[in-house]
């Protein structure tokens, strides 16, 4: 599947609109992804991939864009950043793509970031790193929440609990040591101490000698930043070493396989992350409540896999250009850029997006809820 | 090998680099430069590794290990910013010299930094320095060991490299500055210096090549040969056995590390991935699938499987088909007549 | 430090070097057999750990476990009688080279089979939480497992190697390819059982350590350097001498958590190795004659 | 003044001791054999001087300075050029080029200079092919100048890895089992090559249980059985020799 293109089924459908319509442009619209569909990222980059796919076809179900069929080109880019330069070099000079979404890793996006830019073509990306968007580039957007709304969620939590002495983990990925960089920062502002921060090996299987000096530094709760497996190992790990500190997790935990992973230890682990996987309680007045529904609901026909924050990214990230191309009613990407940054209270499964031109990222604190887990389920997080 | 026939294809090499370009911009398939430049930089690594597989006939998991030092050496001694040391002897002694560059970084702020150039100097002599002190030890090594402290090198490196926060960690450095070459010509990713930047690469390719035959056709070239079909005999001609091994071990390095600097200026970036074990894997591949000790071989299997590997030909399968390679190569190639002589030796049995 | 707190770190080790010490152990058995160091080793550890997870859906968990290492037993010898059979005796260079095309091939076939996703295995007895305690460390019950099916291992292959004729056949045709062979010993099979052998140790380590470690398609690759390390470090051939090295490493490996951040937990190990194979490369407790094997 | 003086030289293997304080001189240009039964320690003694096997003790002094336990690579430097009982040439390189190793020792270009194929190189390369040619005209193989060894028959082989040796212009040619493999039309012609070298001023030594080449070649000979010498003289004293005759009870005519 080099170019996984779906071109067969959409040239058919253009064939049939072009003659139906008036002569407009049938050729279809490119939009270009790179996603780590496997590789070290393998556990976002695959349902990214399956999410956009499933997206596109939907919109080519309903009309295409501006009565453009889509045409998605995916590159794996195995989360490595020369493979991420020479795809999207490729997009944009070779496959002429309207746009590019993805990449999946915040190496990938800071590697691209230039590229777009001075190539002027907007770049929609699934990765968190705060810097893809810090300094702004005009053609580059990220639609995963921001590091530090989730840390404030955190601290806001702990006060709450009465939390104040903590220790910190990550893993030595971008997503990692982003996260514990911002914790770190945003500690001494909510009356936070952190007794020990300490990076792991983001393959690391067995966590229990690093847990026992972090349980030695008497810590009340343990924050774990990471996307890995580990973040089930570092549960079990807790409960085999009777520590009786309060697990918290980064959004990284929002992906239900971790949970069974986890077992029984998973019980009680509180997380901050977007309203996709408690989609089904939300009050029925919440705007997103509808598209996580159905997002859920179609992935899961279609995937037989509960549906995860990271193929949300995708998601968000497809329909923000959707909605783009059609209020600014081309592909020219200036127009589309401008629409991006007056697309305002735009419902994404990340949460309600308001961009602007100072703000690629457009997502604010209440786009985030605390989350738990209960009987091995996510459920809202409602206090103690 | 006499004659002028063992430099075809470094004139071949020498030709694309110029040709290439207008033919690319007529046949409106110009976008394929920048495939071609990254793939004829991995191509450069490659030889560097067949010289030392092929004609030395040591093994080495490592080589992306060099290809790393080469590039994040490059890019964080001319990324880091020297105004605040800007009083201090040395920046001044600099700044004489003409080897100061003045800039902003991504916030616009003034910065102070080393010219390109001497910090991918540095970064080459770096990657010799670490290839000649690591070198002798591992050198004495054999088979499966050399393979196993050749490839702990390469872990080494990459854990480092993703492990320090000073080389951005996981994300790797981005935002690596044009490496000037004459006025006018940069090694850069720009659009607009692309056919400029193609060149760049296939003539340092074609140069790297040219070095390697007229090595191998050279007296140490010979003397290569023979350690690798039999270090005893080798020893006993004069040759001194472990100097030479050192040699192309950290020519090997050399090449790796000019590809990595290269590379990494053209991209603007370098992330960790570049060091990681497959990545030596694969440098391992093309040497095997360009015939081991044939330099055009790897050079035109370096080009090819980049290539391609570059355009996501290959997809999801990327790394299984470097993995196929190599064991298709390996049950198929021939089992090479040193086998033979030494059956015949054991069935001879030693006298006296 | 805290008496708890370094009886922690030496249980966590005893985990650590448990595993890699029956890896190293999959390694020294084909090594003593065909000289080759099988670079796929890792990837019996995965294969175990996935078939069992998979099976664990469906039948018992003795079941999945003993199914799983069967399995794995089997593709391991059918591989060396697929591949590797022809590539034998095309020296060390080639060698190394063909095991890490397989173990590559044989991640990259798990990928398409299992997908990306993570795996575990319900825990041999107890669930997650379950844990016991001794002198203030506390620890989870599959230690036992996984430091008893590394002891059980040994125990198995001394007895095998010293009492059974195949055993002894073995061990003949390592010292002596050609001698082994004029007394009616089949090498190509007793090649070919060596791999099954060390493919099924390898499934059994990776099954006992899955509830622990989890286990997905590229968990192999991490192994088999750490399996390596500690057979290189025991001295390639001599297994007893594994198994010590493996928890020496295991400890080294936990304790300097106390000092160097985990992440680089990797960089002391391979650091030790290194200086180990230059002062000493045959290994602590390595003879000569071993490391001679190589052709 | 001998050029090649042994002295107490010994060596063991676990318990067995393979050589057992031999000593010997050699006198220039002239042929000197080492002989013995099988096992009596000959290739060991030849290895010990050659300096691929270090000694456990002894002294083997070369033109008066002290080689003992020396390198390989430096044994050549010295002078010093040998030859293998199991021929080792590269096969995957041509006879030419396999004696054109024999002037390593005789030239200095190093890797820079080979990479930058720098000019004063080319006239060293030309004298490196002379000399080469010179030894193959010698060893009458010019024939096969341009195949490559690994196809070669045995007997041409032998010359080939003997015009290597001469190539280097060695003073001492160190000949291990020379006439192993060989028939005794191959044997003859050998004896004649020794024959030719020794005239060019080579001092010679050779390890060797073919008898007939030993009387055919030598002018002095050592005796060894069971790593210690047992006697040494001209060819005609050590066939009269009483202890040689039995140790080689009834190998005499063979």
């Amino acid at each position: 599947m080099r170019i996984r293109s779906i071109a067969k089924p959409a040239v058919l459908c253009a064939v049939v609109l072009s003659c139906l319509s008036p002569a407009y442009a049938a050729d279809p619209i490119k939009i270009g992804a790179i996603f780590g569909v496997t590789g070290p990222a393998a556990y976002l980059g695959a349902p990214e991939d399956r999410t956009a796919r499933m997206v596109v076809d939907g919109i080519n179900k309903g009309g295409g864009i501006l009565g453009r069929q889509v045409e998605l080109i995916v590159k794996d880019s195995g989360a490595s950043s020369e493979k991420a330069i020479s795809f999207a070099k490729q997009l944009i000079e070779e496959e002429n793509v309207v746009a590019i979404i993805g990449p999946t890793t915040s190496g990938e996006s800071m590697a691209i970031k230039d590229v777009c830019e001075k190539a002027g073509i907007p770049l929609i990306s699934c990765a968190s790193a705060e810097t893809i968007v810090d300094p702004v580039a005009k053609y580059v957007f990220k639609v995963p929440q921001k590091d530090n709304y989730i840390v404030e969620w955190l601290y806001r939590t702990m006060n709450k609990l009465g939390i104040a002495k903590i220790g910190v983990i990550a893993s030595n990925t971008g997503f990692g040591n982003g996260g514990k960089a911002q914790l770190e920062k945003y500690a001494s502002k909510y009356g936070i101490t952190i007794a020990i921060s300490e990076v792991y090996d983001s393959n690391a299987t067995d966590l229990t000698a690093l847990l026992a000096k972090v349980n030695a530094a008497g810590v009340q709760a343990v924050v774990n930043w990471s996307i890995e497996p580990a973040q089930s190992i570092v549960a079990k790990n807790m409960r085999q070493l009777k520590m009786t500190a309060q697990l918290f997790q980064s959004h990284g935990f929002a992906n239900i396989k971790y949970v069974q992973a986890a077992g029984e230890a998973a019980e009680g682990i509180i997380f901050p992350c977007g309203r996709l996987i408690v989609a089904g309680e939300l009050p029925d007045s919440n705007p997103q409540k509808k598209l996580l529904a159905k997002y859920n609901a179609d992935y899961e026909a279609l995937y037989n896999e509960e549906a995860s924050t990271f193929g949300g990214h995708a998601y968000d990230a497809l329909s923000i250009l959707k909605a783009a191309i059609e209020s600014a009613g081309s592909t020219d990407p200036d127009k589309i850029v401008r629409a991006i940054e007056n697309l305002r209270n735009f419902s994404g499964t990340a949460g309600i997006f308001n961009f602007s031109p100072a703000d690629h990222n457009g997502l604010l604190m209440d786009s985030i809820v605390m989350v738990t887990v209960k009987k091995g389920k996510f459920t809202l997080y409602r206090g103690n | 090998m006499a004659g002028l026939k063992r430099y075809l294809p470094v004139l071949a090499c020498a030709l694309c680099a110029f040709l290439a370009p207008p033919l690319l911009a007529a046949t409106k398939t110009a976008y394929l430069l920048t495939q071609l430049t990254m793939s004829a930089y991995y191509a450069l690594a490659s030889l560097g590794l067949c010289a030392l597989m092929g004609y030395a006939g040591q093994i080495s998991l490592g080589q992306a290990g060099f290809f790393a030092i080469g590039g994040y050496a490059s890019s964080f001694i001319s990324k880091v910013d020297l105004s605040p040391f800007a009083s201090g002897g040395f920046v001044k002694f600099l700044g004489f010299s003409g080897l100061l560059v003045r800039g902003a970084d991504a916030y616009g702020k003034a910065v102070l930094s080393i010219s390109p150039w001497v910090a991918c100097l540095c970064a080459v002599l770096l990657a010799a320095g670490i290839a000649a002190f690591i070198g002798t030890p591992v050198l004495r090594l054999k088979g499966h060991y050399l393979a196993m402290a050749t490839l702990g090198f390469g872990i080494i490196i990459e854990r480092i490299v993703r492990g320090t926060q000073g080389l951005g960690g996981a994300d790797g450095l981005s935002g690596v500055p044009p490496l000037p070459i004459l006025p006018g010509l940069a090694v850069t990713g720009e659009r607009a210096a692309r056919a400029a930047n193609f060149t760049i690469a296939w003539l340092v390719l074609a140069l790297g090549l040219l070095a390697l035959v007229n090595l191998v056709g050279s007296r140490a070239g010979r003397a290569l040969r023979a350690l690798r079909d039999g270090e005893e005999a080798a020893g006993a001609t004069g040759i001194d056995t472990s100097r030479y091994k050192l040699n192309v071990f950290v020519i090997g390095a050399v090449y790796a590390a000019v590809a990595g600097v290269l590379l990494t200026h053209y991209n603007g970036s370098i992330g960790p991935g570049e060091a990681n074990f497959a990545k030596s894997v694969r440098y391992v591949a093309i040497v095997a699938v360009g015939g081991m000790a044939n330099l055009s071989g790897t050079l035109v299997a370096g080009l090819v499987l980049n290539f391609l590997s570059l355009r996501g030909v290959f997809g999801r399968f990327d790394d299984a088909v470097f993995g196929i390679i190599l064991v298709l190569v390996m049950v198929f190639a021939p089992a090479g007549k040193e086998r033979g002589l030494q059956v015949f030796r054991r069935r001879k049995g030693a006298g006296g | 430090m805290p008496l708890e707190l370094i009886l922690q770190y030496v249980f966590s080790g005893l985990v650590y070097g448990s595993i890699y010490a029956a890896v190293a152990i999959g390694f020294n058995i084909i090594y003593n057999a065909t000289g080759i160091i099988n670079f796929a080793q890792g990837e019996f550890a995965m294969l175990g750990g996935m078939t069992a997870s998979t099976l664990a859906g469906l039948v018992p968990l003795w079941l999945a476990v003993t199914a799983a290492v069967a399995l794995t037993a089997a593709s391991g010898a059918a591989i060396e009688r697929i591949f590797l059979r022809r590539v034998a005796r095309a020296g060390v260079l080639k060698m190394i080279v063909a095991t890490i095309g397989l173990s590559i091939l044989i991640r990259e076939t798990a990928l398409l089979a299992w997908g990306e996703s993570v795996r575990t295995l319900p825990f041999f007895s107890g669930n997650e939480v379950s844990s016991l305690s001794f002198l203030g460390a506390h620890f989870s019950p599959q230690v036992f497992w996984v430091a008893g099916s590394t002891a059980l291992i040994m125990a198995g292959l001394t007895a095998f190697f010293k009492f059974t004729l195949m055993g002894k056949a073995m061990r003949g045709c390592s010292a002596n390819r050609d001698g082994a062979s004029i007394c009616g010993i089949d090498p190509g099979r007793m090649v070919t059982i060596a791999f099954g052998m060390s493919a099924g140790i390898g499934a059994l380590a990776g099954c006992v350590v899955a509830p622990l470690t989890q286990t997905h398609y590229a968990i192999g690759a991490e192994l088999a350097i750490k399996g390596f390390t500690v057979a290189a470090f025991g001295g390639l051939g001599n297994s007893v001498a594994a198994v010590i090295a493996g928890l020496a490493l295991g400890m080294l490996e936990s304790f300097s958590t106390a000092f160097v951040p985990e992440a680089y937990k990797d960089v002391v190990t391979l650091c030790v190795l290194l200086a180990l194979l230059f002062a000493k490369p045959t290994g602590l407790f390595g003879s000569r004659a071993a490391s001679m094997k190589e052709y | 003044m001998s050029i090649l003086e042994v002295s107490g030289l010994s060596r063991s293997f676990g318990g067995l001791r393979a050589v057992d304080g031999v000593g010997f001189d050699a006198e220039p240009n002239r042929v000197t054999a080492v002989i013995g039964p099988n096992g009596a320690g000959k290739t060991t003694l030849f290895n010990l001087i050659a300096g691929s096997l270090a000694p456990d003790s002894g002294r083997v002094v070369f033109d008066g300075s002290d080689i003992t336990g020396l390198k390989p690579y430096r044994v050549a430097r010295k002078g010093i050029a040998r030859t293998f009982q199991a021929i080792r040439l590269s096969e995957r390189m041509t006879a030419l080029e396999n004696v054109m190793l024999g002037r390593h020792v005789r030239s200095r270009a190093g890797f820079p200079s080979g990479m930058l194929a720098a000019p004063w190189t080319r006239g060293e390369e030309r004298s490196i092919r002379e000399e080469a040619m010179k030894a193959i005209e010698l060893l009458g193989i010019a024939d096969y100048r341009d195949r490559e060894t690994g196809g070669l028959p045995f007997g041409i082989q032998r010359s080939v890895e003997l015009a290597r040796a001469i190539a280097s212009e060695p003073r001492l040619l160190l000949l291990d089992e020379p006439a192993s493999g060989l028939n005794i039309r191959e044997t003859r012609a050998l004896a004649g090559l020794i024959a030719l070298i020794r005239a060019r001023g080579i001092t010679i030594l050779v390890v060797e249980h073919d008898m007939s080449l030993v009387m055919d070649v030598s002018d002095e000979i050592v005796v060894l059985n069971f790593g210690r010498k047992i006697a040494q003289g001209n060819p005609r004293d050590i066939q009269a020799n009483r202890e040689v005759i039995d140790i080689y009870l009834g190998e005499e005519d063979a």
